[in-house]
Parts: C-alpha cells; structure tokens; sequence
C-alpha cells in the first residue's frame, strides 16, 4: 500500500462537500484515520490538500497528535475505567506508537520503548530464505519490470500482494512509479537483488526462450476492473 | 441488506433481464451487442428465469411457467438472430432449460388427467427440478448480494499493512541466497510459462458407462416377447436403468426383425410400437445377432 | 512478513528479564507497538506469547483497546487543549482508527467514516469491484466448499472457469486440492476473503436462505446427471 497525496488541485473539487470536521472524531480523527494506514510518509501539506484543511490547521493538529501519543497532555485519572489492570491515569501515558515527522513527513511509527518486544514479535518465525511463491514472484518481476502487482497476479494466478511486500522488505524490488495508464505502483529489481545474484545489470539475466508470452496477452482484471 | 426481503429482484444494477434491449428486435439495430452485453444483462439462464418470473410478479413456488416460457424462448431467438454468439456450454444449458419449460407448457395445454405414464412421472420429476434448481439458484443470488454488500461496507475500513520500521527490518536475518542467475531463469520459466488449464471437469465418466451389450439385451427382450404378449416398446424398456440400455434394445429389436424374429405394429404415426414375437420358440438365439455391435472399446 | 507468535516456550527464556508492564504505557501501550508493526491479523494467543502475558490479560487489554478507540470509555473534557480546534470533550470521541478482530486476529484499521478520505490516500488495496457473475461464484463456493467448478457451473447454469480465475487471482479463492473420486480441482475461500468480509470464519456468514427444500439431495441428483 503506498501512501500517495491527492492532487491538491483536484482533491477540492471532489471533496467539495467534506467536511471533516463533521466526521465522528473530527478533523483529528480524520488526520489519524490517513496516518493510520499510509505506508510512505505524507507532508502537513498533502494532509492538508486530501482532508480540505489549512496547512496550519493539519500542523496543529499533528503536533497536539504527537504530544498526545507520547502522554503528554492529559494527567487526569480515569475513573471510568478504573477497574481495568493498568489503567490508573493510562489517558496520560504514551501510547505505543509515536507521531514522528521525517524529512518533512509524517507518519506513525511503533514506540521506541518497546523495540525489543516488538523485534522479537516480529523476528520470530522469520526465516532466511524466500519461499517459493516470493521466489517465482520475484522471477516474474525481474524478468518483466517494470510491472504492477495486478500483472504478477495474472501471471502466476493468485493473489501476489503480500509476496511483494516481502520482496519489498527484503530489498529485493523496489517501487518504480506508477503506470501512467492505469496508475498502478510498478515494481522493479533493486541493486541489492543484483548483487545477491552475482550481476552487474539485469541485461546480464540469462535469456528465456522466446516462445514465452510477454505481457500483452495477460489479463488486466485488476486495473480494468479498478474503479 | 436488501436483498433479505426482496423476493425474486434480481441483485445490482443487473436488474430486470426482460427490459433489456436484447428481449427486443428492434432495440437490438444498428449495433449488434457483444458478448459482454449478455453477461452483463444476466449471468445465467437461472438468472434469466427469475427476471422473467419476477416481472411477471409470480410466486416462484407457485410460478405458471408457461406464463415465462414464450418469453424465455423469444429471448433466446432474439440472441441468436442478433448473432450473438454462444459458448456451446452456455447455450446448451440455455436450451436445456428451454426445453423443459416447452414440455411443462405442452403438458399444461394438454387436459388435466391422472398421473399415468412413466412420461407424465418424467415431466413432474422435470418439473420439480427445474423448480429446485431454480430455488438454489435463487438462494444464491440472494447470498451474493448480501457478500457484494458486505464487501462494499468493509472496503470503507482500511487494515493498517505497512512497511516494517528500518530498524525491525535491518534486524531480519541475512537472506539465505542460493540460485544461480541460470537457475533463476529455469524459475522464471516456469513461472512465466502459461499454465495448463487445470484439468477438465467435464464429466467424462459417461464415456466409461459400464459397456451395454446389444447381445444381451437381445436375450432379455427375447424372454420377454417369447410369454406370447404383445408389448409396446415402452414396456419393453420400462427396466431400463439408462438411455445406453434404451439405444441397445431399440438396436436390437431392429436385428431382431431383420431375423424375422419379431414384427412391428403401429396405429397411428408417432403412437405406440407394438412387437410380436413372430419366430418359433427355438428358432432364434441371440447368437444370431450380427458382431458388429461387439467390439466394442 | 507475517506476524508469527515466538513460541511460547522460548520466549520466556529469551525475554525472562521482560516485563511490560515497566515500560512507559505499559501492557496496553505494549499491545500497540506490536500492532504498528503486524501486517497480518495477530492473535491473542500470539501476542500473549510476544508479550510475556497471559492470554487473559491480552484479551482484557484487547477489549479495552477497541473500546477506547471508539470513543466508549472517557468523558472527562480535556483542559490542555482546549485551545486547539475540536477539541472540547474529544478524549471521548472515536479515533480515527479502531481495532477489529477479523480473520482469527486483531488488527488496526481506519474508521470506516473516513473511507473517503483515506481512500484518496490509498491507492493499492482499494479494490476492484466484483461483477455479478463472480459474486455468484464467489457465494456458492463459500457455501459449498470445498467444491468443484463442475459444481458451481451447474448450481449457476454457465461455465465458471474464467470468473473462478479471476477469483484466484484477486486471492478470494484458492485451491484445496482435488477431489478423490473425480480428480476435479476442488476451490475454497482463503483468510484473505474472511478479512474483506470482516468475519472470524465462513461459520458467520449468513444463513443460506432457510426454506430450501431439501437442497442436498437435488443437488446430488443432477450433479450426478452430469458426471
């Protein structure tokens, strides 16, 4: 999932009638809905645009964001839910994930504090090779980049989504802009995949043979079917 | 949720197949409708059925179906002279299901009488699963309509999925790396290699039918004709498990009569057959049956 | 990557020091982190052997969670920032995400409200629409799987095999092997459509409409006409 901005000069127009304030939760509520699940970092600006707010409202509005999720403002205790374990004052504790702004991005990222439970979470069962879905799906990619998820999908007949976000994490391939047609991400191989097959270019792949299908005649049910 | 209480509305914006142009000659000149125009106006002779029997405003437990039947024959015509152009699996379960709504509507013309022969049996049984068939299929549509609605709602929320944080990535442990560029090309291969179709379902298990024997049924209609009864070709397959076993004793009474064995009589055109047997009672064996139904595969 | 639950039995020696409940946030806030990095549905049983907790304590933590994320627990007004917009009484309102146990696991999602705000953020994931056809499919296979495409033709009356791909493809459906008499490829519904459902389990899909009479039978009746 990649985080793009909608086009400010657009983003008004069809949003015309948004409101987000109106929204359960607000305007703030609506910048964590976005922050929530955007994988790439957005500027106050781009928040700005998609939301139909003032860049000083969003900016506002994230830097209250930021000192709420470290327990920052409220020290009231919470009678309401007292009886819970661990809850005294906890609307005053750090959440576990922090509102951090990078290069001018925002995004929200898990709590420094807690990089050991989570390492370990996310270590196990990890393993240090690639299955063989990641690796065909892969194949596919670096013989056909670039090229969206929907082809990979139609090529190898099954869904390929969370393959490539472990190709992704692994440093294998890499976003390589979207397709100006149907404006779906492409992917490609990055230098480390060169480098682990030993290559200096992907030119340097062997050849397949020549009777394989190329992409035309693949199906494009995901961009033509895509609303 | 609204297909819960809707009877017989078909789900979507595929609403009422009978308002398409297609059920209309002229709505159908100057441009011929592609095949995507059919499968966008229905998905199914199912689904056609019930647009039928619900603009109709019918009960489908109830339904009249010679009351649909003209219209699901004429829409069916009408494809065919738009030259749309049919699968022959798709248009064969078309005809299928026409073909049993033509029977329902004959019988239906015909005086209402007792149930009496296997062939009134047969269209009741036709009936019924025509009915169930449509029943199911009606179900169906209805659950799907509740998926398509649900998966509509739930596409409003979106899951957090995002990249791992550098620092948990960087802690993975080092990619095991194995194959060599050739390798990764026979891989590439295979997988860019367009797949076989997964194999077939169609049924196939007729083509091995247990194997009928023209001979042997010989030898059964020869018991039966020679207690000295006339029977009618319908007696004389009323027994038979299946159509191979009707094809048999129909072929058989044919080299029967080529021996003289037995004799035809029939009133009326198209009425009943009756046979005689017309040999003596030890002047025909089955042995006699030419070999050209025996080798068979 | 997928969230895999370290095995209980280890994890307690390699984080025997761990006690979460020490970090700023605590258990709850400990819960969060792990949930900023999953890209899969965790459960509590997963996150309870993470975590060095008892699964109760996860579930309670688990309940409390999805409560506060919408806007049930606190209605104390929050002076400290009264002077940023929306904000009077806004601990009490819903955030803009909430946590949902789908699929077998807990996960964070965007608040439905802000569908189209988050949407223009979000290119990939939204999804394509099914056609008629293919939600037909898709329900009779959810209700009578594992099945064959032979089955789903003659339920629907019409060839099934290139809605059956693009189901494939899009990940809704998957093989499950092949039928031991007929050697037909039998089709089920994967996690991934339990997600999209936002259900446990096809146990939770709706009743087949309930006046059917005696559907089995016919069914066999006629499948067994066409084999």
């Amino acid at each position: 999932m990649s985080a793009n901005a909608p086009d400010p000069a657009t983003a008004g127009e069809a949003d015309s009638g948004l409101n987000v304030a109106e929204l359960p939760g607000g305007a703030r509520a609506a910048i964590e809905a976005v922050l929530m699940v955007i994988d790439q970092p957005a500027t106050a600006v781009e928040l700005a645009a998609g939301l139909n707010l003032t860049v000083d409202a969003v900016e506002q509005l994230l830097a209250e964001l930021q000192r709420e999720y470290n327990g920052y403002t409220v020290n009231a205790p919470d009678s309401d839910v007292a009886t819970v374990i661990n809850t005294v004052g906890h609307k005053s504790r750090p959440r576990g994930f922090e509102l951090r702004n990078i290069a001018g991005g925002w995004r929200i990222y898990s709590r420094a504090d807690f990089a050991d439970v989570v390492g370990g979470f996310v270590l196990e069962g990890q393993t240090a090779r690639l299955t063989q879905a990641a690796l065909e799906t892969l194949a596919v990619i670096a013989y056909r980049q670039p090229v969206s998820r929907a082809r990979v999908s139609a090529i190898r007949g099954v869904n390929v989504d969370s393959v490539v976000r472990t190709l992704m994490q692994r440093g294998l391939i890499e976003d390589s802009g979207t397709d100006p047609e149907s404006g779906a991400v492409l992917y490609r191989t990055t230098s480390y995949f060169l480098e682990r097959m030993g290559i200096g270019s992907v030119a340097e792949l062997p050849q397949l043979s020549p009777h394989l299908p190329g992409l035309e005649g693949i199906e494009e049910f995901y961009d033509a079917g895509r609303m | 949720m609204a297909l819960a209480g809707t009877p017989l509305a078909p789900a979507g914006p595929h609403a009422d197949p009978a308002e398409l142009p297609a059920a209309d000659p002229l709505a159908g000149s100057g441009k011929k409708p592609g095949f995507e125009v059919r499968l966008v106006n229905f998905t199914g002779p199912f689904d056609l059925l019930l647009g039928l029997i619900s603009k109709h405003q019918l009960d489908i437990t109830e339904v009249a179906l010679a009351t649909v039947t003209d219209e699901f024959i004429k829409y069916i015509r009408n494809l065919q002279q738009l030259g749309e152009e049919w699968a022959l699996d798709e248009a064969s379960e078309f005809l299928v299901i026409a073909a049993t709504l033509l029977d329902l509507k004959a019988a239906r013309l015909l005086p209402a009488g007792e149930v009496e022969d296997d062939e009134d049996v047969a269209l009741l049984e036709a009936r019924d699963l025509l009915f169930a068939r449509l029943l199911q299929y009606k179900a169906f549509k209805q659950v799907a309509g509740l998926i398509n609605s649900t998966l509509e709602l739930e596409a409003r929320s979106f899951p957090r999925q995002v990249a791992l944080e550098e620092h948990f990535a960087a802690l993975l442990p080092e990619l095991v790396w194995r194959h060599t560029p050739g390798q990764f090309a026979a891989l590439a291969e295979a997988a860019l290699k367009p797949k076989e179709a997964a194999p077939s379902e169609v049924g196939l298990a007729h083509l091995h039918g247990s194997a009928v024997s023209v001979k042997e049924q010989a030898e059964i209609l020869g018991l039966m004709l020679q207690a000295g009864r006339p029977l009618s070709f319908r007696a004389l397959i009323a027994d038979a498990e299946s159509t191979l076993v009707v094809v048999a004793r129909f072929l058989a009474l044919l080299e029967m009569f080529r021996d003289k064995a037995v004799a035809f009589d029939q009133l009326l055109p198209l009425g009943d057959l009756t046979v005689h047997w017309t040999a003596g009672r030890d002047d025909w064996s089955s042995e006699n049956l030419t070999e050209e139904y025996e080798e068979q595969p």
